[in-house]
């Protein structure tokens, strides 16, 4: 049968929800074994990524390609739920990079006592809502989607039904996400009752028709509900609270998960939200008791935006100075790297975009990839500390050298990933010229401040004795059976897994054109939409 | 021909280790003082320059400006007049001095880094005599101070020794930089003149012997020309010690006696007149220089005298005659006689390398300076005793010593330039009373230390005379003392001191005023001698502690406070603003930063806390945030917006 | 927008937010901030009805539409919710917000 | 033609890694790369048409130039671009003949040897691609390349308060480079350069008004000045070379505050004329403070790594001061002195290391006399010192000449300032040796041996290139004024 025909442009999305269903179904009929259902959520992840690269225009994958070329960046008419546009489909890709990444890791997941299938399954639903994330055009669709990211991960992360700290970390996440996607939707009614719609292009059109007659109290309160909103699956600061202890009570994966995946759910949904009236409407009625005439909505969304992104980075990395476990350092360190990614939409130029997209990207690799080792160093017996590390890097060279990579460019050294993409976006940020180098010129200033904590841990990493408790390889500490898992404790799936991320680190760092260029296509494509 | 010179210097480093190495540097200063010869006879038989450039050591791209063909720094050459006469001065008194050397260091230890020291000091000087620019003078120099540095600082182990190698080194440092500056200032202004392409394109080289550059078209008496005068004048008094920068050379006296006489006859101290006359033969100074450079020498000749006649060191007190006769050199170059200063430099090159071989061969033989433990010397040591009174009578300017001819023509050219200005007059009246005071303490010391009956201090030594490798430079320098002088009658020498148009060569003119100022001058002297003899003679010595003799006398030995002033200028003065920058360094500028750190430190403490655990507190955070969003976008952000419209 | 209704009415689901929001702020029990949750998400619900009628035509029939499926979804979100206090429950022994504070600093 | 800069640089990068993995025999390994950087080297003079003899003709751009595309999008062209002229070879060679006289110098390093002669390597990788670089992003990556094993060998191997001076010199010169990068990217977007390489933006840049010259111009001159280091920004320096062990410090001093130098020149003063001409005052004024400060800082300092650090900030007060004349003479006379304070002051910390080593102090006060002892040792502080107050003969001297005869012709009499400065200079010198080599011994344990070989042989290697370029100062300077000075007018 022509998998076209059948789904239309759905594909992917089809073929994730196929196999949610399918995982779902092996529990029921007791298949819980971790390796195939693992395997059957990673074979289907793969499979949409390869589609959405065909998507893409990816030539060798050409015969898998599902959306018509003609359709991708189309122009939005009328007021469709969703549209395919090349930074929708971008955004696709690395969601389902981020649970490939996952999925390959669980690979090597130990046993536990509820099965594999239902931490599958969530991951795949949650992966479908991003899915459709990217594809939204409608601003209720858009937080319908994310809600299905958010609920299959508030389970997740209280998957383990008897790590207290895991459900303790369940219910704060539950709790402020449910209040949020209140706000969300309190703005959300706002603007349509502004205007009458909920199609984003549509609601930029108005506005800016609108002008100087429009209901600029109004609609500011609405954007301000949703900034508040999509803060709060974004982890800006001051939103952001949740995150850091969330990320620590949650099972690793779930965390390299959550970091690596759903936060950035968040940013895109910025994108989608707020690119359309940044751009379109430069002149509206003051809403400001300082302002006499009319204020442009667009700039003072910018300008609302620059503000959190600079308080979010400084405030996150500020934060992760202090901190003495791993994970919680690594919460603040994203919730941080959440500030750089924050510059692209304040900005709101298509190379702004691109470098933010591309930030995006770097960072599904290295947190991700961060938060596996830290899973996998958990796994051999090393305890939640960053002292707890010590000698880790003379004891599993080729370990401490993967952690290594990711650190170095999370803090932005040369020759990674983590250094072009922050090179493109503050580029991008000086190129827009403007108060917006001085964006560039913070975020620089916080990168270096960032420095010292990843400096931190290679130093322990690399520099400090191992003290002789720590590192029993290959015991599995606190599982039910002391299981050897191949690869110096890792498993094979958990170790591929972090050498892609590895390699990919390194590559993207030294030649970043084929991807670079891709996203920069797609960027431009989407802001000369509109968004 | 330069190459011969340096590998004077090179070889001697070369046998550093071999027993023989001081017969090697003799051998070598013999060969230089054939050529230094050979040099100035055939000078004196064809008189005129003969440069020979060799090497461009530096070519530096053209600059706006000044130097718009580039600047070429150039390393070469020249023979002239002058230069021979000065190389015969460093080759004769260097090869005597080595071979003094000889018998007076072989208890020392480190005597080859000694000979290759000396001999490298000796290379320079000859280097810097024959250079044909002023910044390989200039390069020469620095070696030569250098070179003193060391050797002064010989016996490097005795604090004593190491501060006045220091000493030396600082203060003839100051005069070098302004030496350098004034070399600036010659090149900028003169920098385009001359043949093709201009003075610096050109290596800056010297043409002495024609008019000088001032004198030609440049012409005129620019102030800046004054600066560069004065800074030229100032790297002369810094070398040859003149005020206000005289007092290291006194405190070098705690080098070797060989190196003292070295310094004080051909070497170091020379250096500085020589640079005087050289400038004043090829550029000129402008009539404010002259007027500043004959106070200098003028003031210093009486100032350092007066200092010298109560030292009771011997060899300080030579070492002030030194300042002393050099300010008679500096003073007659400032007259406009730049070859009289050079004259007189030759002679006491002679007389005063004597003094000190003698001054030395009385310490060798009793192990002090102390003129007043020393007394009756004058039996063991009867040569000795007649070379330091020849080479007195010479420094006194008693006829037919040197000493004589080439003071007297020193005040003969300065007397004949008193018209040109009334300041003028009270320098030449202090250089005239010098005369005085010369006669007087350099028989002082005579009397102190050869007079009498004994030796004053018992537990000395038995005196006895050097042997001959001491004695024999002592005899040859004593007949030079004498003859040097007199060669002032030999044609062919006359034709050495005969040197460009406008400068102007003294042969002995017997006019009546001469006549009346030589008779005078030796009547001062001879009156000197007199008091001298009366207070000193024949064991004599005079009680000092009383009164108002006893201040000047503490005054004088304490060097007028020059030292002590200069100390603390150094040591409070400059110690301290360097100490308060430190202060200021480590604990304002780093204070500033680690207060910010402080601070930072404690916030981020603070904001920590914020991370309660607590739910609620989380969602408050998020009502905040709500609130702080709302503000933003209602107020602040428009206003901002309408400010800087629209980013 | 001078209409005194709407800006009476929205007075009205404002202060319903608000009074969510309080209790989200105030209560310790999990389940009265999950009630609290959901007042506030019903003056979300609200404003879509209210303004369904107040723009009527196609774009009223819009809102309407969205409420409906909001509040399918506010009681999806509910059930997610009551599943993790009867977890907590079960793992800590209380629904005390306030004494689930493990994780911090 | 063959890439040769592509080929040094990959040769050194294997060098370097491999001298990582190369264990206990990391430094047979360092020196070999060493040494084939050297000859390398060799060959890039050998090949480069503005050498041996300068003829008056000006060799135009840059010799041995490479570009390949690297990161293209419509908004930024980045290349990999490379490319050397008289002045940035004057670096490079500075850098190989450093390179190899502090991996011997270093010879038994037992301490991670491996690491720290890869580290050691890695430095002068960096530092190599920063003068090669006509990138824009190749030149910060290079740049950013230096810093980090410098913040390594600091903070590993160096001395008690190591984890302070590691710390301060990272803040320091990171705040600083990202100035500078944010500078540089500015001067690309502001001035609509077509691409990242330094052509396109030298094309561009000097059309720009001046208010925006100027405002970029003061941006780089702060990310560059804070490496120089100028006065107030120069605390990071003596804390640094006090800590850092005696090959980190020769590195330290001999190239990394070179950087700054360089960058200066062929980032801000060549591409942004008018932007320079406005800031010339400020310039100036940086210049003769930091001239004054460092020397009379020196004067109070007993540790000798801190004087001679103090040392430094006069001595590239000085570079800065050149530089800032605007005239082809002095930037000349910069990089001269640039390369002849490369040398010197790294002689002079490798004998404060070897004080250290022999006498177990580098605290002045507390050791002095050692002539007797170390002759060898008390030599090399001798040429150190006299090449370092400018004695001639040695390297110092015709560089300073030329510095100060360019300061006077554009100047004049504030030339007084740096000019008297040197006796100050000579004095702390002279003050040091006297306290150090002469006088009665003190605090001299009784198993004071002279130098070690390898230390000997380091030093020696610095003290050639001291004497050489002292009494042939022609060989380096025809190559530097062999290239044409872009920014000025004059020529």
């Amino acid at each position: 049968m022509d998998l076209q025909s059948f789904a239309g442009p759905f594909v992917p999305e089809i073929v994730l929800l196929a196999a949610t269903l399918l995982v779902f179904l092996l529990d029921v009929v007791r298949v819980r074994d971790n390796e195939i259902v693992g395997a059957v959520a990673l074979g289907s992840v793969v499979l949409a990524l390869l589609l959405v690269l065909a998507d893409l225009g990816f030539a060798p994958l050409a015969v898998l390609a599902t959306v018509p070329s003609s359709s991708i960046d189309a122009s939005v008419t009328g007021a469709p739920l969703y549209s395919f546009t090349s930074l929708g489909l971008v955004f696709q890709g690395l969601f389902l990079l981020a649970a490939l990444l996952v999925c390959l890791a669980s690979l090597s997941r130990p046993k536990d006592e509820r099965g594999a299938p239902i931490f599958y399954g969530l991951l795949l639903l949650a992966t479908l809502g991003m899915v459709l994330v990217a594809i939204a055009s409608d601003l209720i669709f858009l937080l319908l989607a994310i809600e299905l990211v958010s609920v299959p991960t508030y389970l997740l992360v209280a998957y383990s039904r008897r790590d207290a700290r895991a459900l303790e970390a369940a219910m704060k996440f539950y709790i402020i996400g449910a209040l949020s996607t209140t706000l969300s939707f309190f703005g959300a009614s706002l603007l349509y009752g502004a205007y009458g719609t909920t199609n984003l292009h549509a609601l930029a059109t108005a506005e800016a028709a609108a002008g100087t007659a429009g209901y600029p109290v109004l609609v500011l309160l609405g954007y301000g509900f949703l900034i508040a909103g999509l803060a709060f699956k974004a982890t800006l600061v001051p939103f952001h609270a949740w995150a850091v202890d969330v990320y620590d009570g949650a099972p690793t994966d779930v965390t390299a998960f959550l970091a690596g995946g759903s936060k950035k759910v968040g940013l895109f949904a910025f994108f989608l939200v707020f690119l359309a009236p940044i751009l379109f409407v430069r002149t509206m009625a003051s809403g400001s008791p300082f302002v006499t005439g009319s204020v442009a909505v667009g700039p003072v969304l910018q300008i609302t935006l620059a503000f959190l992104a600079v308080v979010t980075m400084t405030l996150g990395n500020v934060l992760a100075l202090l901190q003495k476990e791993m994970k919680r350092m690594l919460a603040y360190s994203s919730i941080s790297q959440a500030g750089y990614m924050l510059i692209g939409i304040a900005v709101g130029t298509a190379p702004a975009l691109a470098g933010a997209t591309l930030q995006i990207l770097a960072h599904v690799l290295m947190k991700t990839g961060a938060f596996l080792v830290v899973g996998a160093v958990a796994a051999l017996g090393v305890g939640p500390l960053i002292d707890d590390y010590k000698g880790l890097g003379q004891k599993r060279p080729l370990l401490g050298v993967a952690f290594g990579l990711m650190l170095l460019s999370l803090a932005g050294v040369p020759l990674t990933v983590g250094f072009v993409s922050k090179f493109v976006l503050f580029s991008a940020a000086v190129q827009a010229k403007g108060y917006f180098v001085w964006l560039a010129v913070a975020g620089l200033l916080n990168s270096a401040l960032s420095v010292f904590y990843y400096a931190r841990v290679l130093k322990v990493l690399f520099f400090d004795v191992a003290e002789p408790r720590a590192l029993a390889t290959g015991a599995v500490v606190g599982g039910s059976e002391p299981e050897i898992l191949p690869v110096g404790g890792l498993g094979y799936g958990r170790a591929a897994a972090i050498a892609l991320v590895a390699v990919v680190v390194v590559v993207l760092g030294v030649y970043p054109q084929p991807v670079l260029g891709a996203i920069q296509n797609a960027a431009q494509h989407f802001v000369n939409l509109g968004g | 021909m330069v190459v011969s010179f340096v590998v004077v210097g090179l070889a001697g480093t070369r046998m550093k280790r071999l027993e023989w190495g001081g017969w090697v540097a003799v051998a070598f200063s013999a060969a230089a003082l054939l050529v230094g010869l050979l040099i100035g006879v055939g000078e004196m038989l064809s008189p005129g320059s003969y440069t020979d450039r060799q090497y461009t050591w530096l070519h530096l791209p053209p600059a706006p400006g000044a130097f718009p063909h580039g600047v070429s720094l150039v390393v070469g050459t020249l023979v002239d007049p002058i230069s021979a006469l000065m190389l015969i001065v460093v080759t004769v008194v260097g090869f005597l001095v080595m071979l003094y050397s000889i018998e007076y260091m072989h208890r020392d230890q480190g005597l080859p880094r000694y000979y290759s020291e000396l001999s490298l000091f000796l290379a320079a000087m000859s280097g810097l005599v024959i250079s044909d620019n002023l910044l390989e003078f200039f390069i020469f120099w620095e070696l030569v101070g250098l070179c003193s540095y060391f050797l002064i600082g010989f016996y490097y182990e005795r604090p004593a020794v190491a501060s006045a190698a220091k000493e030396a080194f600082l203060v003839t440092r100051v005069g070098d930089v302004m030496f350098l500056l004034g070399v600036f200032v010659y090149f900028y202004y003169y920098a385009t003149s001359g043949p093709a392409g201009g003075w610096a394109a050109n290596g800056f080289v010297f043409t002495r012997g024609t008019a000088p550059f001032l004198a030609g078209s440049m012409g005129g008496s620019s102030p800046l020309l004054t600066v560069a005068g004065i800074m030229i004048l100032g790297g002369a008094a810094g070398k040859s010690a003149q005020f206000p920068l005289h007092v290291w050379l006194p405190d070098a006296m705690v080098g070797p006696t060989t190196v003292s006489a070295l310094i004080h006859a051909a070497t170091m101290v020379a250096a500085g007149v020589y640079l005087l006359a050289v400038t004043s033969l090829f550029l000129g100074f402008t009539a404010v220089d002259q007027l500043a450079i004959v106070a200098v020498g003028g003031f210093t000749a009486f100032f350092a005298a007066t200092m010298a006649v109560v030292h009771p060191d011997i060899k300080r007190v030579i070492a002030y005659s030194t300042i002393s006769q050099l300010g008679y050199m500096v003073m007659a170059v400032g007259a406009g006689f730049a070859m009289v200063g050079l004259f007189h430099l030759f002679t006491h090159a002679f007389f005063k390398a004597l003094l000190f071989l003698a001054a030395g061969s009385v310490i060798h033989a009793l192990g002090t300076q102390d003129l007043f433990k020393m007394g009756g010397l004058r039996k063991p040591m009867r040569l000795t005793a007649a070379c330091f009174a020849i080479g007195g009578l010479a420094l006194a300017g008693i006829p037919p010593f040197a000493g004589f001819w080439s003071k007297d023509d020193v005040l003969s050219s300065v007397y004949s330039q008193l018209g040109a200005h009334p300041a003028y007059w009270p320098f030449f009246l202090l250089a005239f009373a010098t005369v005085f005071l010369t006669g007087y303490y350099i028989f002082r010391a005579w009397f102190l230390a050869f007079s009498g009956e004994t030796v004053r201090d018992p537990t000395l030594p038995h005196p006895h005379e050097p042997p001959w490798v001491m004695t024999v430079p002592m005899v040859v320098l004593s007949a030079l003392a004498v003859a040097s002088g007199l060669l002032i009658f030999v044609p062919s020498f006359q034709s050495l001191l005969l040197v460009g148009a406008g400068a102007t060569g003294i042969p002995p003119t017997f006019s009546t005023t001469d006549l009346l100022l030589s008779s005078a001058s030796v009547a001062l002297a001879a009156a000197g001698i007199l008091v001298a003899w009366s207070l000193w003679g024949n064991g004599r010595v005079v009680p000092t502690e009383i009164g108002f003799a006893e201040s000047v006398r503490r005054l004088l030995l304490n060097r007028y406070y020059f030292k002590a002033g200069y100390d603390w200028i150094g040591a409070k003065g400059v110690y301290t603003v360097a100490r308060a920058a430190d202060f200021f360094d480590q604990f304002v500028i780093d204070g500033t930063i680690h207060g910010f750190e402080r601070i930072f430190g404690s916030l981020s403490d603070r904001l920590r806390r914020i991370q309660s655990g607590f739910v609620s507190d989380y969602a408050a955070y998020i009502v905040a945030g709500l609130i702080t969003v709302f503000v933003l976008l209602l107020l602040v952000a428009p206003y901002v917006v309408s400010r800087i419209g629209g980013g | 927008m001078t209409d005194l209704s709407v800006v009476g009415f929205l007075g009205l689901s404002s202060a319903l937010l608000a009074v969510g929001i309080f209790g989200v702020l105030t209560r310790r029990n999990f389940i009265l901030l999950l009630i609290s949750i959901e007042i506030a998400m019903n003056a979300a619900i609200l404003n879509f009805v209210y303004f369904a009628g107040f723009l009527g035509g196609t774009s009223g029939l819009t809102g309407q539409a969205i409420a409906v499926v909001l509040i399918g979804f506010a009681a999806t979100e509910v059930a997610v919710g009551l599943g993790i206090v009867l977890a907590l429950n079960r793992a800590k022994g209380t629904i005390n917000v306030a004494q689930a504070t493990e994780l911090r600093l | 033609m063959l890439p040769l800069l592509s080929l040094i640089l990959v040769s050194l990068a294997v060098g370097t890694v491999a001298t990582f993995f190369a264990g206990t025999r990391a430094r047979y390994v360092a020196l070999a790369v060493s040494a084939v950087f050297l000859a390398e080297v060799g060959l890039l003079f050998l090949s480069y048409p503005g050498w041996p003899g300068y003829n008056g003709a000006l060799v135009p751009g840059f010799a041995e130039s490479e570009s390949y595309p690297w990161i293209h999008l419509s908004w930024m062209q980045i290349n990999y671009t490379v490319g050397v002229d008289g002045i940035s070879l004057v670096f490079i060679l500075l850098t190989a003949v450093l390179q190899l006289a502090t991996v011997v110098y270093s010879w038994t390093e037992d301490r991670r040897p491996a690491a720290y002669f890869g580290l050691v390597l890695l430095t002068c990788f960096g530092c190599f691609g920063v003068f090669v670089a006509l990138d824009v992003l190749l030149f910060f990556l290079f740049w950013e390349a230096v810093l980090v094993p410098m913040f390594f060998l600091i903070g590993f191997w160096g001395g008690p308060r190591r984890r302070y001076a590691a710390l301060k010199f990272f803040v320091y010169t990171h705040v600083a480079s990202i100035v500078m990068l944010v500078g540089l990217l500015a001067l690309v977007f502001y001035s609509g350069a077509s691409s990242f390489d330094f052509s396109a933006i030298y094309a561009s840049a000097r059309t720009l008004a001046a208010v925006p010259q100027t405002f970029l111009f003061v941006a780089l001159f702060f990310g560059f000045g804070v490496k120089f280091p100028i006065v107030p920004f120069h605390t990071w320096l003596p804390d640094a070379h006090v800590e850092a062990p005696t090959g980190a410090s020769v590195l330290l001093a001999g190239l990394l505050l070179k950087l700054g130098g360089y960058g200066l020149i062929r980032w801000a003063v060549e591409v942004l004329p008018s932007g320079f001409h406005n800031a010339q005052p400020l310039l100036y004024a940086v210049a003769f403070l930091s001239i004054i400060w460092g020397s009379v800082l020196s004067l109070s300092q007993r540790d000798l790594k801190r004087l001679v650090a103090y040392s430094s900030i006069n001595h590239m007060g000085i570079v800065l001061l050149a530089i800032a004349l605007d005239s082809s003479l002095g930037l000349l006379a910069a990089v001269f002195l640039m390369f002849a304070h490369g040398v010197v002051s790294g002689l002079m910390f490798m004998v404060s290391g070897s004080v250290h080593h022999t006498f177990g102090t580098r605290d002045i006060p507390n050791v002095g006399g050692i002539t007797p002892t170390t002759p060898a040792l008390s030599t090399m502080i001798m040429v150190g010192s006299l090449a370092s107050l400018g004695l001639p003969a040695l390297i110092g001297f015709p560089a300073e000449f030329s510095a100060f005869l360019a300061t006077w012709n554009a100047l004049g009499y504030w030339v007084f300032i740096p000019l008297g400065i040197l006796v100050v200079t000579a004095a702390f010198y002279l003050w040091m040796m006297q306290r150090v080599l002469f006088g009665p011994a003190r605090g001299i344990p009784g198993d004071a041996r002279d130098v070690p070989w390898y230390e000997g042989a380091g030093m020696g290697i610095l003290v050639a290139f001291t004497v050489l370029f002292g009494v042939l100062p022609g060989l380096l300077v025809n190559v530097i004024a062999s290239s044409p000075v872009k920014g000025f007018p004059g020529t």
